[in-house]
């Protein structure tokens, strides 16, 4: 993989963020060069294969960084692209021409996290949520729990009872603070 | 929700839509005068259960088990159909997204009378595996009425056995009253419904 | 970069026939729908019984798992990923195990391999059984569906002997797996197996020799070469169009590479062939279950050591792990960053291109009543899409 | 179109021959098959083994489980008296708590069906609401290989027996920051150790500072319950690790060596910044008689309350039995010196070398004081009751001990005999040993029946301490020389005891033997000196067994008066005295500020 990192760098502005087994390794490059990059790839090194497009929600950089997952049928290697977005206004160009699936993947994350990818095809049609008024689910500041009360009524009758707080009720009482 | 004539406003429908749903409220279901006739009903319903071929969720999975020929239920008198319309028992299989939700309301409200509902599995009775995730509901007997409760996950072929026997025995008893408790509680049941699910485009009672 | 030419790319989706034309009808397709795989739709519009566009609706089965698995602990998590494709669970089990070995950097003892290779290839083959029931149900032959499922009961028997449930074993967790084989389970596998060998033997005869099937399968839902890596097909669709591609033989995993197996592939890559390469595979399957009892150490740990599950907290890192399930090359990707909860986890499950963007383009110009044979031969499993 | 071959024809026929077959059809299927030897169906609990620890509530990820407290059953020490409460609308069988059980009391029955048409039903406590499931033999239990609790302790360094010998370092060297973390995360959280912890010491949470690596934290959190950590961080009878859920089926955790990490980690001059106490003073005073734990830690309470405090203490230093009857190779006199220096920081004035009694007047600390408080602990060695044991080569245990803490030398010679089973007896005999004496510890009874901690026997056993059990000294004499001593003792034979209490040892008087001994230390008990007590007080403090009873807040019948420590509480440990100290603070400051008597 070294050999590929080193053909990638002379040629883009990329840099190897690390490579976790032999057969695996991420690689970060910024958005206006990740669609000359992976076509790249995808044309030239035999990375034909795309496993995967998904995006990974740092709230604590204030970023949210998108994974392309390549992999190379030939020497059975997989090469992950990293794009970090601003978190304010994510908006990464639609890669939709690159691969058949691509717009799926960037219509899921349009729903879920609220990335914009302008151009690609159906982007706006809801995918796995109907109706949904919220911000986007996965996104780290959406509370699923807090939704849940808010909405989805359970079952009344519930109690659970603190140990600590018991055993000094019944054994100790009065003694310590 | 209501017009003043008591008939549903369909405010969820275009336009061009309305006329193809009718918007009259259901009515209860009166059981037969004569109690050896109803209860000769009961016992003819309780032998022909036939389920929706819907499987909302993951206990679809042990169905198929159990409508093949190791548990043959169909001796029974338990059989698949197709379509709500030949339908009388609905089981939901497990959690239900909000997205599922509507389409189970619908097909539900297109069953003919009678008509039962099993829950299956722990997600149906408080939310389950799924108790705080944003897009499943919690209790379905506040979205639709339920009449027997089988626990567990997922619940065994057996298990679905023993509810559908609960089932029947509730039946010949003309206990099952699902049904009429959702035709007069109609308007708790909407306003729940109508919570839970933001895009409110079909009729408000499916006929 | 708008293309100049107004030929619509490739890639760009069809364009919607007109509707007030008159000439055609849109129907949905599921997901209350006995042809459908599980709970989805496909929002077809036809002409006459011959499909003009189609567009596949998701996320009935949406639960969040992703979402629900941020914040729970990882010992907690290992009872969440089997739910996530439920008629093959496995597999989420041993990918969310191996993905957290992998970071955490646990060894996993060497009769836990061999149990968790039994585990999944029992489940392959309960797996393809109840896709060879759906796939003959759906082209009319019903009652093989009844042997086939009647068939993987006893494989669950298996499970449940083994793993203490029938559906969601709960079996393989990070670190190797919960329990060692209950006395005399060998005899009772391979017992099983026979059952299983007469019954595929019959389903040659009933289902691949058949004529009504042969001529309904055949020619049906082709997929072209060019289309394998543009629209990312893996397993068994495009093994059936002559790549040898099996991640069991190229990146093996567990102890896949002590087992003797060849990668089965075709050429025709239609409905019956996908169909014929996964008959072959449960073949395959039988044999490495048999090559995995005879193999298999007799003893020794079937768990490491794990620290404290309670207080967790596994290093920061990033990976990729992968195996080959039923339907192809299923995977995991986590990102951890050293707490005691994930900082991210993607499922890509096969299907989610196989049942959208392939299935999109395949309904095109097939008759209606073939949908669901298709659907079928794509081998695809709903939950898995949506999570 | 693909040909037809009548092959494609005739052969699906074939399977015509199966119509010979037995049916694959169960004809009773829900009789017909039980759920497998190890199903994971219904919970099944032993309540009588559950303790309530609710460690199976933290695991599930289905907020299935309620700790609800139960008929019957009361919480007492080491049992919250909580039983897990199962909601079966959440329930997914996973069976995590079953693995992480800490008693092994919770497992599951293969028995899977259970269907009713109310929803509100599926709620039950397994144990207490009969289930008919109950009694099913099989059903899911944890592999015993498998575990996910972590069993055993990080192997503590320590001097070994030789190198302890030679010194008066300390034996155990502490945690490593890696070892530390591993025996931290093996905390369960479950708060039961709170309740056996006389001083109530938050003990789950400052371990939880240890896993975040947070010792400010967790210093605060000492110190609120404890001003002696470090002390108690090495010499704490620890009475927290024997409830630990973690012993049901482990090694419980090393709560006491965790606590002496968190002070460990932290120099003494930063105690003042971290711990950042600031006093209000409220103008009150308050008099303590005797610098030991319970002394100081009342001093610092009620320092931290406001009160001038002045304590009264005899000896040079201050410290009490800590530092006078605890050897050094057990706690260091620097670690307790980083204790007692900051309750002394907070502006506790304190009075060296006086007396009570003799320098100054308990009347007049009763007169100038708005309270009182003494903790004088028990220094007075008690007698061997036996003829001859006025010789003056007869010394005690807590003498020999003092002489050794104030560097002097005791004068034991080269072989000594050791009489008794406690604490004193094995510091005595370890202290002999470290200065180059032969030990002989006799006892009346047998090693198991011995008060001392077993670390510390275990510790003397393997420094070479002879141990000679279940041997009654009856007369000690004079020897040829006049350093030496001669002691006449008898072996005992064990015999239970009719009433059900522990079995005594009886003489044996054929078996009688006669040895000599350069001296011998008695260490068989103490008992507590109050002459210095004005007479009418006296009359007013009630006692029972050499004992003063107390209030919950250590209050006298005296309502001036507070008394704590090992004249006070049974335990006569360090940490009893601290809570004392603790406890009466807190009823001084309900007495004295709020005007008000306490329970």
């Amino acid at each position: 993989m070294k050999s590929l990192i080193n053909r990638l760098t002379e040629q883009f502005k990329v840099s190897l963020e690390k490579q976790t087994k032999s057969d695996l390794c991420f690689i970060r490059v910024n958005k206006d060069d990740a669609e000359q990059l992976i076509r790249h790839c995808r044309d030239h090194e035999s990375y034909t294969h795309l496993s995967f497009l998904t995006a990974i929600d740092r709230i604590e950089d204030n970023k949210f960084t998108l994974t392309y997952l390549l992999h190379n049928y030939q020497s059975h290697q997989s090469l992950g692209v990293h794009v970090e977005l601003d978190r304010e206004n994510p908006v990464m160009h639609s890669l939709h021409r690159l691969w058949g699936q691509m717009a799926t993947y960037q219509r899921e994350l349009k729903e879920i996290y609220g990335i914009e990818f302008p151009g690609s095809p159906r982007l706006n049609d809801e995918f796995f949520l109907e109706g949904w008024d919220q911000i986007p689910p996965m996104r780290k500041e959406f509370s699923t729990v807090e939704f849940c009360e808010e909405r989805f009524p359970i079952r009344e009758g519930r109690q659970s009872t603190d140990a600590k707080q018991t055993m000094k009720v019944e054994i100790y009482p009065g003694r310590g603070e | 929700m209501k017009n003043e004539d008591n008939t549903f406003a369909n405010n969820g429908l275009l336009p061009e839509e309305m006329d193809l749903f009718c918007n009259a409220r259901p009515v209860p279901y009166e059981p037969y005068s004569i109690e050896v006739v109803e209860k000769f009903f009961n016992w003819m319903r309780a032998n022909s259960l036939w389920i929706m071929a819907f499987g909302t969720g993951c206990g679809a999975i042990e169905l198929n088990p159990l409508m093949t020929s190791r548990f043959d239920a169909n001796r029974y008198g338990i059989q698949v159909r197709p379509t709500p319309r030949q339908s009388s028992v609905f089981v939901i299989g497990g959690y239900s997204s909000v997205k599922t939700l509507k389409r189970i309301i619908r097909s539900y409200e297109q069953m003919q009378g009678p008509k039962f509902v099993l829950a299956l599995g722990i997600c149906t009775i408080n939310g389950g595996m799924y108790w705080d995730s944003y897009n499943t509901i919690k209790r379905l007997d506040h979205y639709i009425p339920v009449d027997v409760y089988i626990t567990g996950c997922m619940p065994r072929p057996e298990a679905l056995l023993s509810g559908f026997f609960e089932l029947k025995r509730k039946i010949k008893a003309g206990e099952c009253d699902g049904a009429n408790r959702y035709v007069k509680n109609l308007d708790w049941y909407k306003d729940n419904q109508k919570r839970v699910i933001k895009k409110w485009d079909m009729p408000d009672y499916n006929w | 970069m708008p293309s100049i030419s107004q030929q619509p790319h490739k890639f760009d989706p069809p364009l919607e026939p007109d509707l007030t034309s008159g000439k055609y009808v849109k129907i949905w397709h599921g997901p209350q729908h006995p042809g459908i795989t599980g709970n989805m739709s496909l929002e077809l519009t036809i002409c006459g019984d011959e499909v003009a566009h189609c567009k596949t609706h998701v996320g009935y089965l949406h639960r969040g798992f992703e979402k629900l698995m941020e914040r729970r602990t990882f010992i907690q998590n290992f009872p969440v990923v089997c739910r996530i494709a439920v008629p093959e669970p496995a597999f989420n089990e041993y990918l969310y195990a191996a993905a957290i070995e992998e970071i955490a950097e646990i060894e996993v003892p060497e009769l836990a391999q061999w149990l968790r290779v039994l585990n999944l290839e029992l489940m392959r083959l309960a797996s393809y059984l109840m896709w060879l029931g759906g796939s003959s149900g759906s082209f009319g032959m019903t009652t093989v569906y009844q042997w086939t499922v009647t068939h993987r009961d006893y494989i669950l028997d298996l499970f449940e002997e083994m793993t203490g449930a029938r559906i969601y074993h709960m079996y393989i967790t990070p670190g190797g797996v919960r329990a060692k084989l209950p006395e005399g389970f060998k005899g009772r596998v391979l017992k099983v197996m026979q059952g299983v060998e007469k019954l595929l033997y019959e389903v040659e005869k009933v289902v691949f020799n058949n004529h009504v099937f042969k001529l309904r399968s055949q020619g049906l839902g082709i997929i072209s070469k060019d289309m394998i890596d543009e629209y990312g097909i893996v397993g068994p669709n495009q093994r059936a169009c002559g790549f040898e591609r099996d991640l069991r033989k190229d990146q093996p995993y567990l102890v896949y590479d002590q087992l003797d197996f060849e990668v089965v592939t075709e050429t025709e890559s239609d409905a019956y062939t996908r169909a014929w390469v996964r008959y072959q595979e449960m073949h395959q399957s039988v044999s490495m279950i048999r090559q995995v009892l005879d193999k298999m150490p007799e003893g020794g740990s079937f768990h490491a050591d794990l620290p404290n599950v309670l207080h967790w907290n596994v290093p920061a890192g990033e990976t990729y792990v992968k195996a080959e399930c039923t339907r192809g090359e299923y995977g995991y990707y986590m990102v951890t960053d050293g707490s005691e909860y994930l900082q991210r986890i993607h499922i890509r499950g096969p299907s989610y291109t196989h049942a959208v963007s392939v299935m999109e383009k395949l309904a095109v110009g097939i008759n209606i009543a073939d949908v669901a044979g298709l659907m079928v031969s794509l081998h695809t499993y709903p939950p898995e899409i949506e999570r | 179109m693909p040909k037809m071959k009548l092959k494609d024809i005739i052969s699906p026929f074939y399977v015509w021959q199966r119509s010979f077959e037995k049916p694959y059809t169960n004809n009773k299927p829900i009789d017909e098959r039980p759920g497998a030897p190890s199903y994971r169906g219904f919970h099944v609990n032993d309540i009588e083994k559950c303790v309530g620890c609710g460690t199976c509530e933290t695991i599930c990820m289905n907020n299935a489980i309620d700790m609800v407290p139960v008929e019957n059953l009361t919480a007492q020490v080491g049992d919250s008296g909580l039983r897990p409460r199962f909601d079966y609308g959440r329930c997914c069988w996973c069976a995590l708590c079953v693995d992480i059980c800490t008693t092994s009391s919770l497992r599951m029955s293969n028995e899977y069906a259970w269907v009713t048409d109310n929803p509100d039903d599926f709620r039950f406590t397994p144990g207490v609401d009969e289930k008919p499931w109950d009694d099913h033999p099989l059903g899911y239990r944890r592999d015993p290989d498998y575990s996910l609790l972590k069993l055993e302790r990080p192997a503590m360094t320590m001097l070994s027996a030789e190198e302890g010998l030679n010194s008066f370092d300390e034996v155990v060297h502490g945690f490593t920051p890696e070892q530390a973390i591993v025996e931290a995360s093996r905390c369960v959280e479950c708060n039961i150790c709170v309740a056996t912890c006389p001083a109530h010491m938050n003990i789950p949470g400052y371990i939880k500072t240890i896993r975040e690596q947070d010792f400010e934290q967790g210093l605060r959190l000492l110190y609120e319950t404890n001003p002696f950590s470090s002390t108690c961080g090495r010499i704490c009878t620890h009475r927290c690790e024997d409830d630990c859920v973690i012993s049901h089926l482990g090694k419980p955790l090393a709560i006491r060596w965790l606590k002496r990490y968190i002070t460990d980690q932290i120099p003494a001059e930063k105690y003042q910044q971290i711990l950042q106490h600031k006093i209000t003073e409220n103008g009150k005073k308050v008099a303590i008689v005797g610098a030991g734990p319970g002394g100081l830690s009342a001093a610092y309470f009620l320092r931290l309350k406001g009160y001038q405090v002045s304590v009264y203490e005899s000896a040079e230093k201050a410290g009490g039995m800590l530092r006078y009857g605890v050897p050094t190779y057990r706690l260091p006199d620097d670690a307790l010196d980083k204790d007692i220096d900051y309750i002394l920081s907070l502006g506790v004035s304190i009075h060296y070398q006086t007396t009570v009694g003799k320098e100054i007047d308990f009347q007049v600390l009763y007169d100038e004081n708005d309270a009182v408080f003494f903790s004088t602990g028990l220094n007075v060695p008690s007698g061997l009751r036996i003829k001859g044991e006025d010789h003056p080569r007869v010394l005690s245990g807590l003498q020999v001990l003092c002489d050794v803490a104030s560097q002097r030398d005791p004068g034991v010679g080269k072989k000594v005999a050791v009489i008794g089973g406690g604490n004193v007896a094995m510091d005595a005999a370890r202290v002999c040993r470290r200065i180059g004496a032969e030990v002989t510890i006799l006892y009346r009874r047998r090693i198991e029946d011995m008060p001392a901690d077993p670390e510390e026997i275990e510790e003397a056993q393997a420094e070479k301490c002879k141990f000679v059990t279940q041997a009654i000294p009856g007369l000690i004499e004079k020897a040829k020389s006049l350093k030496q001593v001669v002691i006449q003792w008898g072996e005992a034979e064990m015999v239970a005891d009719d009433n059900g209490g522990r079995p005594r040892p009886v003489l044996q008087e054929d078996k009688m033997h006669t040895d000599s001994y350069d001296c011998i230390i008695s260490a068989i008990g103490q008992a507590g000196n109050y002459s210095f007590l004005p007479e009418d007080i006296k009359q007013q403090l009630v006692s029972q067994r050499g004992k003063f009873t107390v209030s919950n807040h250590q209050q006298t019948s005296n309502t001036k008066v507070f008394i704590g420590g090992d004249i006070a509480n049974k335990t006569a440990d360090a940490i009893s005295a601290i809570a004392d100290g603790q406890n009466a603070a807190i009823g001084i400051d309900e007495v004295l500020s709020l005007g008000m008597g306490t329970k």
